[in-house]
């Protein structure tokens, strides 16, 4: 039994410039899957391969198993959602939902049944005679999501869909987003380089740096249990440590932190990551360092802790708790929750 | 580079073609030995030594220079002023709609209009008229490249300046007006070239004894087919490409239309 | 003559702008010339057509008076004609028209009455061209140069079909069709027509016009263009075979090629005359008679004759160039008595917009 | 006393903003009221004139020059330029439509050395350029040799002095002004445009002609406007090229000033090349709003 898109080796090169290096995937049926990763890391540009806006250079990609690199753009079952959105200013709301439908020379009263009822599950049924100009941002990205979803695609393609939207629309539509995936049970597949957005959204993240796979996990999987530095670095805050194993401990900066059993060989160097909320502070602990500020972010505060690192130590505190500024802090953690990366 | 394009190939060299093959034809016949108009007998530059020896061509060359540089600083200094009024004091449609009209005006309309007002108002025609008619559609040409300038530049930069205590006018010069220096070289030098070559507003608006090239230009085409047109035309071509390739480097053409 | 007190609209102009009214000039005559006057201190604007005058006359004349000459080409009659009938001071002292505009030119009161006392060389004028139709006694213009229309062909090219007759050009054998030219300014481009049925080339008959236009139109299938200016050239290149043609113009193509021929058509045609003028808004009117003696210098105006392969009349100039020139190019011999059988074109005051339309009915067709 | 002091300094700030203003307004805006707009009064103004014998105006007001303009004679002329006109405009675009849309899909470095190209024979003296044309297709220029040197023809064909002659010399006196704005309305098309109808189910050829091209409609008829004005307004082209047999609006309108010296008549003719203008301006601005749903300008 095969997945129901899976990518195989996927190569595409810009002259010189690697874009996706020998990429595979796969994707399940009704997956709301997150591509996610720093720009230039490739992954617009697989996003763009699936639609068939961009020739590959080499490898498959497979649509319940059929060959989907074989199917001219304007003939796949795929829609893509555009960052720009790309409504066509020429036409009214209406008009640009029904594009879609038309090009398939379906009859005028199914398109006008289905552009309705799309319409109306995006609430822009009373606006569908106006024309793109007139709309608000996060109208505009309904219509845009709309148009899209309206040709029932197998897959449904999202640049960067919330990107252009504010901080408080972008939550809505995250929302409305989810809530389209599952009613419309088509697969989603999301372009972003928000990593809070792909971890809220998502079923599973593939992180993405210079055209490879770097990791595919669900969201607390990757935050868990990161694979490489790369991704410990990229997904939500953490003190990264570069150091070296001994028998027994890390040594850090002259300082020997405890860990946990690793199948790291001793003497190798390595990378020691630790969540801040996996720190706390008390009358002893493994190292001890001035508090140089506090940062509140409502709920919880971080603390930024000089520990003689090359870098300041991160540490969540509950607002009661915060000492004052200068005041020396003693840090301590379960060495288990600590994971401990190879610095190759 | 040709591959992505196609058949796209064949209008674009095509109209290349189309657009080179006169002056080309041109080029190569101002460098014939005989005056024989459509015959080549023979390379010579003769053709080159009796253009500047010629005093209505001179004359007609040095009158044009005096128009287009004139007609270019009073074009530059109220196509600027306009277009910094325009962006920043006083936004209207109608405004900038009037403003601009000069530049897209028929060139016949415009040089019969100056020509009965000069009349009515009993100014002798001369070089003078010919610079203020000039200046005219010039200064549209200003306005518009300044005001596609200031678009780009943010306004709160001459806020700063008032905020800092800066007068109105003080800010245009020390900050306006630095800032959109590109865009006053490029409209001197597209007001230079279109005074330089202007012909119909000329020949309406100009004094019996102060022709243009363009209307020397005319009488001698009229008067049938003289090789040192041809020579002209290839020195004016050199000029005119010199020219505008100063103005290139200091605003692409994309952003002047 | 009429005499019209030409209104413009100055004031309104002035009303306008300036709040202002202003008083229209004068038409009072002149005050007498000074005999003795300072030429070095005038200066001359003189308006002549391109290439029909000695290049260094400018220089050569600064040189003998001391007044400084600018000298400014036109195209056609009418393109100074403009200038001069625009209101207010053109700026020009001396204009070369042809005599029909000349006779308009004075019908409007702006030209001066030349004071033959200050041309003494005006007594080398052919006395035939005294009386000179457009200017009887030649008041207020003197004759520069004077011939007729006709027509100039290529003998080579139209052997056994050399023309004689008006109706060869305006109906020509079907394989001379798109190698003709006719001249486009108004009165000779109806000339040939107007000659062809026999009437007379200052007609006013609205009738004879019609006829006249259809003619022309007609006659257009055939021609190759109409052209002023280059059509001698067509006719060196061979892109013309037969063209309409003042005498003077079709020795320049003579010139450059022998078998190029002049005839004047049986039917007759006009007598022209291109004849220099002084403006009555002129500032430097002594220079400007200065210069008018100065063309009929036997030396000056034998130039014109040798160079422009024009007949003047200026008995001495003609005396002193004809025998050179004749047997090359034989229409220099049309004596002034011949010239004189043909039609004198006079202005046609009103009936010029009658000339206009026809001219604009026929090109446009 | 507080608040007076406040009151005058305000007056005093509104006081210099209105200076400001009118020192960067008033002297652009007082030129052209003075040199294009009261001179377009004028000659509206001597619409209403009769022409004097001699050339100059009467105050006599008439309506006749009007009617005159609907002369069959003036209204075929004015029909005539209009098609000439239309027909180079035509041309242009079908040129000039590809030639911008090739220019777009090439490297953008090479974009500006081609633009630069197309715009270089426009600053070349336009006189000049028309009279080349004579020495290319004279029935002895390099055309015709040419073509009777490889032997297709034994006869020189004549090119000339027929209304496709000048219907040629606008098309290349003009073309540039063509390309330039629909080059400019194509780059401003987002690229995405054309690849979201290709992915809704479009093909190349249905993107093209339902997204592009009413995308760069705006462009088009500027350039429509600016090949169609000039032209319709031309009276060189139609004398060098047109051997004086094809008359357009612009020789009439010169004619009447320089040669009939008829000036209401003349400004009767002007006035209606300035109408057709305004007309094209509204065209254009409806045509722009109802594709971007933008204000034009």
């Amino acid at each position: 039994m095969s997945a129901f898109l899976s990518i195989e080796n996927l190569s595409k090169n810009y002259g010189q410039q690697i874009a996706i290096k020998n990429l595979s995937l796969e994707i399940a049926e009704n997956e709301f899957f997150a591509l996610l990763g720093p720009s230039g890391c490739g992954k617009t540009t697989l996003l763009r391969a699936l639609a068939g806006l961009e020739s590959v250079d080499a490898g498959e990609i497979r649509l319940q198993n059929q060959d989907l690199l074989s199917l001219p753009a304007n003939k796949r079952p795929v829609n893509l959602m555009f960052q720009s959105y790309a409504l066509f200013p020429h036409l009214t709301v209406y008009e640009n939902v029904a594009y879609g439908l038309r090009r398939e020379g379906l009859p005028k009263d199914e398109i006008a049944e289905r552009t309705s009822k799309v319409l109306r599950t995006v609430s822009l049924l009373d606006q569908k005679n106006r024309s793109p100009s007139q709309l608000s941002g996060g109208q505009k990205q309904r219509v845009a999501l709309a148009r899209a979803i309206v040709k029932r695609p197998k897959i449904l393609l999202l640049d960067e869909p919330l990107s252009a939207l504010d901080k408080k629309v972008r939550s809505e539509m995250q929302l409305e987003l989810k809530r389209l995936q599952h009613e419309a049970g088509i697969t989603f597949i999301l372009v972003t380089h928000d990593q809070e957005e792909a971890m809220s959204i998502a079923d599973r993240i593939a992180l993405m740096d210079q055209g490879e796979v770097i990791q595919v996990a669900t969201p607390v999987e990757m935050y868990r249990a990161p694979k490489t530095k790369f991704v410990a670095d990229f997904i939500g805050e953490n003190n990264l440590l570069t150091g070296q194993i001994t028998t027994s401990s890390f040594m850090v900066a002259g300082k020997s932190l405890p860990i946990a059993n690793t199948q790291l060989p001793s003497g190798s160097n390595a990378v020691l990551v630790l969540r801040p909320e996996q720190i706390t502070l008390g009358v002893s602990g493994f190292v001890a360092g001035k508090l140089i500020s506090s940062n509140f972010y409502g709920g919880s505060t971080l603390l930024f802790i000089d520990c003689g690192f090359d870098q300041l130590i991160k540490v969540t505190c509950v607002l009661d708790q915060v000492p004052v500024v200068g005041t020396t802090c003693h840090l301590s953690w379960n060495p288990a929750d600590a994971t401990l990366l190879s610095d190759g | 580079m040709g591959s992505k394009l196609g058949w796209l190939k064949l209008p674009l060299y095509g109209a290349l073609l189309f657009l080179y093959l006169p002056i080309a034809v041109l080029i190569f016949m101002s460098f014939n030995e005989s005056d024989a108009p459509f015959t080549w007998t023979g390379f010579s530059t003769r053709w080159y030594g009796e253009l500047i020896s010629s005093p209505e061509i001179l004359t007609g060359f040095r009158n044009t220079l005096i128009v287009a540089i004139a007609a270019t600083i009073i074009a530059v200094v109220l196509g600027t002023l306009l277009a910094v009024g325009l962006a920043r004091y006083q936004r209207s449609a109608a405004l900038e709609a009037i403003a601009l009209t000069p530049a897209i005006f028929p060139d016949l309309a415009l040089a019969i209009g100056l020509l009965t007002l000069f009349t009515n108002l009993n100014y002798a025609l001369g070089l003078d008229s010919v610079i203020i008619s000039h200046a005219l559609f010039c200064a549209a040409f200003v306005t518009a490249i300044v005001r596609g300038r200031l678009h780009q530049i943010d306004s709160s930069l001459e806020q700063a300046a008032a905020d800092l205590g800066d007068t109105a006018v003080g800010a245009f010069f020390r900050i306006t007006l630095p800032s959109i220096k590109p865009a006053l070289i490029a409209g001197a030098l597209l007001s230079f070239t279109l005074s330089l070559d202007e012909f119909v507003i000329a020949f309406f608006t100009n004094g019996p004894s102060t022709p243009t090239l363009p209307i020397v230009i005319y009488s001698m085409v009229r008067f049938g087919v003289s090789p040192e047109i041809n020579a002209l035309a290839t020195l004016v071509l050199l000029t005119s490409a010199l020219i505008i390739i100063i103005a290139q480097r200091n605003l692409k053409v994309k952003d002047q239309i | 003559m009429r005499m019209t007190r030409k209104v413009t609209v100055s004031s309104f102009a002035a009303l306008l702008l300036f709040g202002l009214s202003a008083c229209s000039g004068s038409d009072s005559d002149s005050s007498a010339l000074d005999p003795n006057a300072d030429l070095s201190k005038q200066t001359l604007t003189v308006s002549i057509w391109a290439a029909y005058y000695p290049e260094d006359i400018a220089a050569k004349f600064e040189e003998k008076y001391g007044t400084k000459v600018t000298i400014t080409n036109h195209a056609t009659n009418e393109e100074v004609m403009a200038k001069l009938t625009a209101g207010g001071d053109s700026g020009i002292d001396v204009a070369f028209v042809s005599g029909q505009f000349a006779q308009a030119l004075a019908a409007q009161g702006l030209l001066e009455n030349l004071d033959k006392s200050l041309i003494p060389n005006s007594s080398n004028l052919i006395k035939e061209a005294e009386q000179l139709s457009y200017d009887q006694g030649a008041k207020y213009s003197l004759p520069y140069a004077w011939g007729t229309t006709g027509i100039c062909y290529r003998s080579d090219l139209m052997k056994g079909d050399e023309p004689t007759s008006w109706n060869d050009l305006l109906t020509p054998k079907p394989k001379y069709k798109g190698k003709i030219t006719m001249l486009a300014t108004e009165r000779w481009l109806m000339l040939p027509a107007q000659k062809a049925l026999g009437y007379s080339a200052n007609t006013q008959d609205e009738t004879e016009m019609g006829k006249v236009k259809d003619l022309l139109i007609k006659a257009k299938a055939n021609l190759l263009a109409y052209d002023d200016t280059t059509f001698y050239e067509r006719l060196v290149s061979g892109e013309a075979v037969m063209v309409e043609a003042w005498d003077g113009w079709c020795n320049y193509g003579i010139a450059k090629n022998k078998n190029i021929k002049f005839i004047v058509p049986k039917e007759g045609s006009d007598l022209w005359a291109d004849t220099m003028v002084v403006l009555k808004t002129s500032k430097n009117k002594e220079a400007a008679h200065a210069f008018l003696n100065y063309i009929y210098d036997v030396d000056v105006h034998s130039w014109v004759v040798d160079n422009i392969l024009y007949k003047v009349p200026n008995k001495a100039a003609m005396a002193k160039s004809l025998p050179a020139l004749v047997g090359d190019f034989p229409n220099m011999g049309i004596s002034p008595a011949e010239l004189l059988q043909q039609e004198g074109l006079v202005d046609l005051g009103k009936a010029s917009s009658l000339y206009t339309r026809i001219a604009t009915e026929v090109t446009s067709k | 006393m507080a608040q007076a002091l406040v009151k005058t300094e305000r007056d005093a700030n509104q006081r210099r903003a209105l200076i400001s203003r009118s020192i960067f307004l008033i002297p652009g805006l007082a030129y052209i009221t003075i040199f294009m707009l009261v001179p377009l009064g004028f000659i509206f103004f001597y619409t209403f004139l009769t022409r004097g014998t001699y050339g100059g105006v009467e105050y006599i007001f008439t309506l006749e020059n009007y009617t005159r303009a609907l002369d069959s004679l003036y209204v075929g002329i004015l029909m005539e330029s209009i098609m000439i006109a239309a027909a180079a405009t035509l041309l242009a675009f079908l040129i000039g439509f590809p030639t911008a849309y090739a220019i777009t899909k090439l490297p953008s470095n090479w974009q500006n050395v081609f633009l630069l190209l197309i715009v270089l024979p426009f600053w070349t003296n336009f006189l000049i350029r028309t009279y080349a044309w004579i020495v290319l297709l004279n029935t002895q220029g390099f055309l015709n040799k040419g073509l009777i040197n490889t032997g297709l023809i034994n006869q020189p064909l004549e090119f000339l002095y027929k209304p496709g002659a000048v219907i040629l010399g606008l098309l290349y006196a003009f073309l540039p002004l063509m390309i330039l704005p629909i080059y400019s309305a194509l780059v401003r098309i987002d690229p995405a445009m054309k690849e979201a109808a290709i992915n809704l189910g479009a093909s190349p050829s249905q993107a093209f002609r339902q997204i592009t091209l009413p995308l760069a409609l705006p462009g088009v008829l500027v350039g429509a406007i600016f090949v169609f004005v000039p032209s319709i307004g031309n009276f060189i082209v139609p004398e060098l090229l047109g051997g004086g047999k094809t008359v357009m609006v612009g020789n009439l309108i010169r004619d009447q000033f320089l040669k009939a010296r008829d000036w209401p008549f003349g400004s009767v003719l002007a006035i209606s090349m300035v109408v057709m203008l305004l007309i094209l301006f509204f065209l254009q601005a409806r045509v722009n709003k109802a594709v971007l749903g933008e204000k034009s300008g």
